[in-house]
Formats: structure tokens, C-alpha cells, sequence
């Protein structure tokens, strides 16, 4: 297990067929952190979903802008900023309805956000329109 | 590849049984949309998801089953999922689908639930 | 195939555990770029070697420093640049040996950058000691 | 995992085989030559190489095999290879080692190699 903070970080096109490099980048650094099988699952979960939220809301589409995924772990936690500079949001202003509420609505999405707050242990936003926006995702290891 | 992703396709009477197979995410799931939507298309409304050989799926796989759910329903169908792996059914029961939608053990017992109950009763 | 320019970067601590994601990195940049599979090993194995170079010899394998490997592919060719701000060297005044004094001569290395010429179609170095040195290697793209 | 790696052993008469499985590089190179030493150490220096496992060799684990061998000839031994996967076959070829080593198809050919030639002739 890691005693002093180990740090990576990887950028790609902002472009949904990036996700699987960002889930194979995430599964290998949290199997590296020391986390359990269960636990890399969500970790890889929660950072699709906020790239994800980066490539279709903060960039629409535009693969020409990057998304940043950088890491950190020591041995009590692992630690993910997902990282773009696009339009920005305001995490509170975001209504969250129940699923059966999205269902009659047909609506596609709306889980994004609650999927990550449900995945991880803490969940931060700092965001600066056309600046710098983060979400910062943070994990307890629990080594199996 | 760790986004490899197709869905294969078989009729069983008046049921169709979709096999979405790899990752569903937000780059496959408009392919998995277009299924479902050719199968509408074709006047079937019973579908049957097969989940037995998708390893992965988020936030934007899920939005394909609830954006279709509603209308499939009120033509008289149903979408139903069966053989779920672990890590997927994790996910489905996070977001409480498996209170909205029929998730089956194994594919006989989602066809056979359609000939029980082939509209969403909850 | 790409028409506009397309740009990646990986950043890890500078220990060999991590020439494994390394690899994952560069086979899946490649595959995505288009190359052939045969080339994908020879741009894995290629930065394999600029990496563990600059773990062993730039840095010592002292991990709280890092790699840095930046990708960016366009319809014509692949460039990698790894880039360590370590003790830098002089390629010219590498003496290149025969594989045969080598053995005779017990060395359990020396092959690495010969390697990397002989895999990738350019290779240059930009010599910046403590600074930044960087090892570009490009790779013409046959799709196969 | 594209790190793992490991070496299984076995003994065939006067000739020990050893079975290097996935990925050498520089990360694992220290394993192997580990357990080449261990033979070594145990008198052993008739030893093949089954390279049918290895998936990946970079120079480090080139290294190994030219680190050892010009002892191991000079102790009337030899370190030979077989059963190369074309991928790291050409690692090798590119590099010129299939000059300096015996490079055979199978295992049983390069037991035989060792009937024949045990100690290097070139
Ligand atoms: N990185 C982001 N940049 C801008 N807007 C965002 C970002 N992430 C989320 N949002 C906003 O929050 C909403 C809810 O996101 P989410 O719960 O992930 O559902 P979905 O993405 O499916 O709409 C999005 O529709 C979008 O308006
Ligand atoms: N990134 C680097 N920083 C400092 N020195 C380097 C670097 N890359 C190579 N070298 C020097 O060049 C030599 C030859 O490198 P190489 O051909 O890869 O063989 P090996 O690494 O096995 O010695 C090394 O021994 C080292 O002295």
C-alpha cells in the first residue's frame, strides 16, 4: 500500500469513444491504489459519468477541447478531478427527480450526477465558466 | 477492446430478444437506441433485453431503456431485462430500475413472464 | 481516420509498475489512430523503452518524480513525446556495441535506444538537463 | 492485468525448463533473472527457455538472457530458447540474438539441441 501520495493524469480528446481509455486508466490506478475489484467498478462508473458530462454538456460535442482525469492515492483514499473549462454549472440548480418522474417525461439521462454522489464518499464542485470547472470525486480504500 | 459493442437479435413468437453484448456506455448507446427503435419500427413491442453478456453499463445505457419505456407500455408492450451480471444488476438496483421495469434470473422467465403479464402492471 | 490533429497525454510516477498502463495507453492511442496491429507493438514496445530509460537513468527510479508521455495523431503519422525534466545525456555519445561484445562483456542492457531507432521511422532528442528533456519518435501510419 | 508475470520450472533429465508467462519488461526482468540464478545456483546450466507463455519482451528482458549466458557457456552450459510467439520472435530477430542464441519451433527440439550441442558452437 502506498505510504506517500502517488499522482497521474491523463488527457484525451474530448470525445465519447475516449471513455473506455479513462475506464482501463481508472481500473488500472485504483487496482494499483490497493482498491477492491467492487470498488474499481464504481470508481470507473463515477469518472465515465462525469467525462461523460464533460464531452456532452461542458464541451457539446466539440472533440477538438480536451478532458483531464487526474488522480491521487495514498493509503487511506484515492482521490479523481475531473477537469474542463467549458461552459460550467451550477451543481445546485440542477433539479434531481425520482426515476419514475424521468420515465414519464421520457426523458434519456438526469442519473448522471446522483450515480456518482451514490458511488463515491465525497463530491465536490468548483466551478469557474470557461476557466476551470472540477469535480472532485474522492474514494476510501477499503483494500478488500 | 474495453469499448467494443454490438447487439445481436432473435424473435421467440411474438417476443424479440435483444443481446446487447460489451460496453454500454455514452459512445454505444445510440447503437443500442437504434435497435430498440428498429424493432418499434417493425410493429414489435415486446422486447426482451438479454443481459447476459454486457459487462458494463452507465448512466447513458440506462437513459436508452427509460426513454423508450414509457411508450413501448402504453402500445401495449413492455420492456423487460433478464440474466443481468452482478456488476450491471448493482447498477440497475442503484437507481431503483429493478422497481420499474421486470428484471429476470434467466431468459425463460422473462419470456415466460410476458405470457403472464405482458404489460407493466408495477 | 483523423483529419484534424488529435492529442493525448499520460502523466505517472516514475516507477516500472507503471510501464503496464503505459502500454494500455499507447495500444489503445494507436488502435484508435488507425495503425496496423503489428505497428501498435512496435509504438508499445518503443515508448516502453523511452519510458524505462528515463525510470532508470533520468530519474534514478526515484518514484515521487514523473513520466510523461504525450501522444498526437493525425491522418499521415503518430508522434510520441516522453518528456522527464531528469539528469538528461547525450544520445551521440552513446557508444553504440554489437549485441556480441555486449554479451561477451556480461551487459545486461544497451539495446534500448537501438531499439527504438530501428522500430520507429524518426526519433529526436531535445536535451534540456533538469529542465526538460524530450525523446519524439513518430511513426508513419499504415492502416493496414 | 498487462503487468502480470510469472516463471514456472520443470525438470527434464539433465536439462531444467523454465516457462516465463506474460509480460517481461523492466518491471518484472528482476523475477526472471531470479529464477535463472536459482539454477544456476543449484549446479543447473543446461536450461531452456519455453517462451510459448511470454506475451511481451522489452530489452530489459533481453538483458536477462545476455547478462547470464557467457557464464553459463563458459561452465559448459547453454541457455537456449523455443516456442516464440511471432511478436516476440521478432524482438528477438530485430536484435540479432537469433545469431548468438539457439532460437528453436518447439520444446522437444530444443531438448534435442541439447542432446546434440549442449554447449554453443555458434
Ligand atoms: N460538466 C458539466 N458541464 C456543464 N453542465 C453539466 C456538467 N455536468 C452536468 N451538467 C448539467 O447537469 C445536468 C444533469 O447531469 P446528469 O445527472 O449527469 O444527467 P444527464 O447528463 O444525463 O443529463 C445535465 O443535464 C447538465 O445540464
Ligand atoms: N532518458 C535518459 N536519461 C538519461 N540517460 C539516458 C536516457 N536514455 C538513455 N540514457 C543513457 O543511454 C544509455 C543507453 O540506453 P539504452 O540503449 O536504452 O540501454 P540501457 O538502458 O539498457 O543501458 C543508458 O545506459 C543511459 O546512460
Amino acid at each position: 500500500m502506498a505510504t506517500v501520495e502517488k499522482r497521474f493524469l491523463l488527457q484525451v480528446p474530448s470525445a465519447t469513444r475516449n471513455l473506455a481509455l479513462v475506464r482501463e486508466f481508472v481500473g488500472t490506478v485504483g487496482q494499483q491504489a490497493g482498491v477492491n475489484e467492487a470498488d474499481v467498478s464504481k470508481l470507473q462508473l463515477a469518472v465515465d459519468e462525469a467525462c461523460s458530462n464533460v464531452i456532452e454538456h461542458a464541451y457539446g460535442h466539440d472533440d477538438t477541447k480536451e478532458v483531464v482525469i487526474r488522480v491521487s492515492y495514498d493509503a487511506e483514499e484515492i482521490r479523481f478531478d475531473v477537469i474542463d473549462n467549458g461552459s460550467g454549472f451550477d451543481p445546485k440548480g440542477i433539479p434531481q427527480k425520482e426515476l419514475d418522474q424521468l420515465i414519464a417525461e421520457r426523458k434519456k439521462g438526469g442519473l448522471g450526477l446522483r450515480l456518482i454522489q451514490t458511488l463515491m464518499d465525497e463530491v465536490h464542485y468548483e466551478i469557474g465558466p470557461g476557466r476551470k470547472n472540477q469535480l472532485r470525486m474522492i474514494k476510501r480504500i477499503h483494500s478488500q | 477492446m474495453a469499448n467494443s459493442f454490438s447487439v445481436d437479435k432473435s424473435v421467440q413468437g411474438e417476443v424479440v430478444v435483444l443481446e446487447p453484448k460489451g460496453f454500454l456506455d455514452a459512445h454505444t448507446a445510440p447503437e443500442f437506441e437504434a435497435a430498440i427503435q428498429a424493432q418499434l419500427d417493425e410493429g414489435r413491442n415486446r422486447i426482451i433485453v438479454d443481459c447476459s453478456g454486457l459487462t458494463y453499463i452507465s448512466s447513458a445505457g440506462l437513459g436508452v431503456f427509460m426513454g423508450f419505456v414509457e411508450d413501448v407500455r402504453e402500445g401495449g408492450g413492455d420492456i423487460k431485462m433478464c440474466a443481468l451480471i452482478p456488476k450491471v444488476r448493482q447498477v440497475f438496483e442503484l437507481l431503483g430500475f429493478h422497481q420499474l421495469f421486470h428484471i429476470e434470473e434467466t431468459l425463460p422467465e422473462a419470456v415466460d413472464r410476458f405470457e403472464k403479464a405482458p404489460v407493466w402492471e408495477g
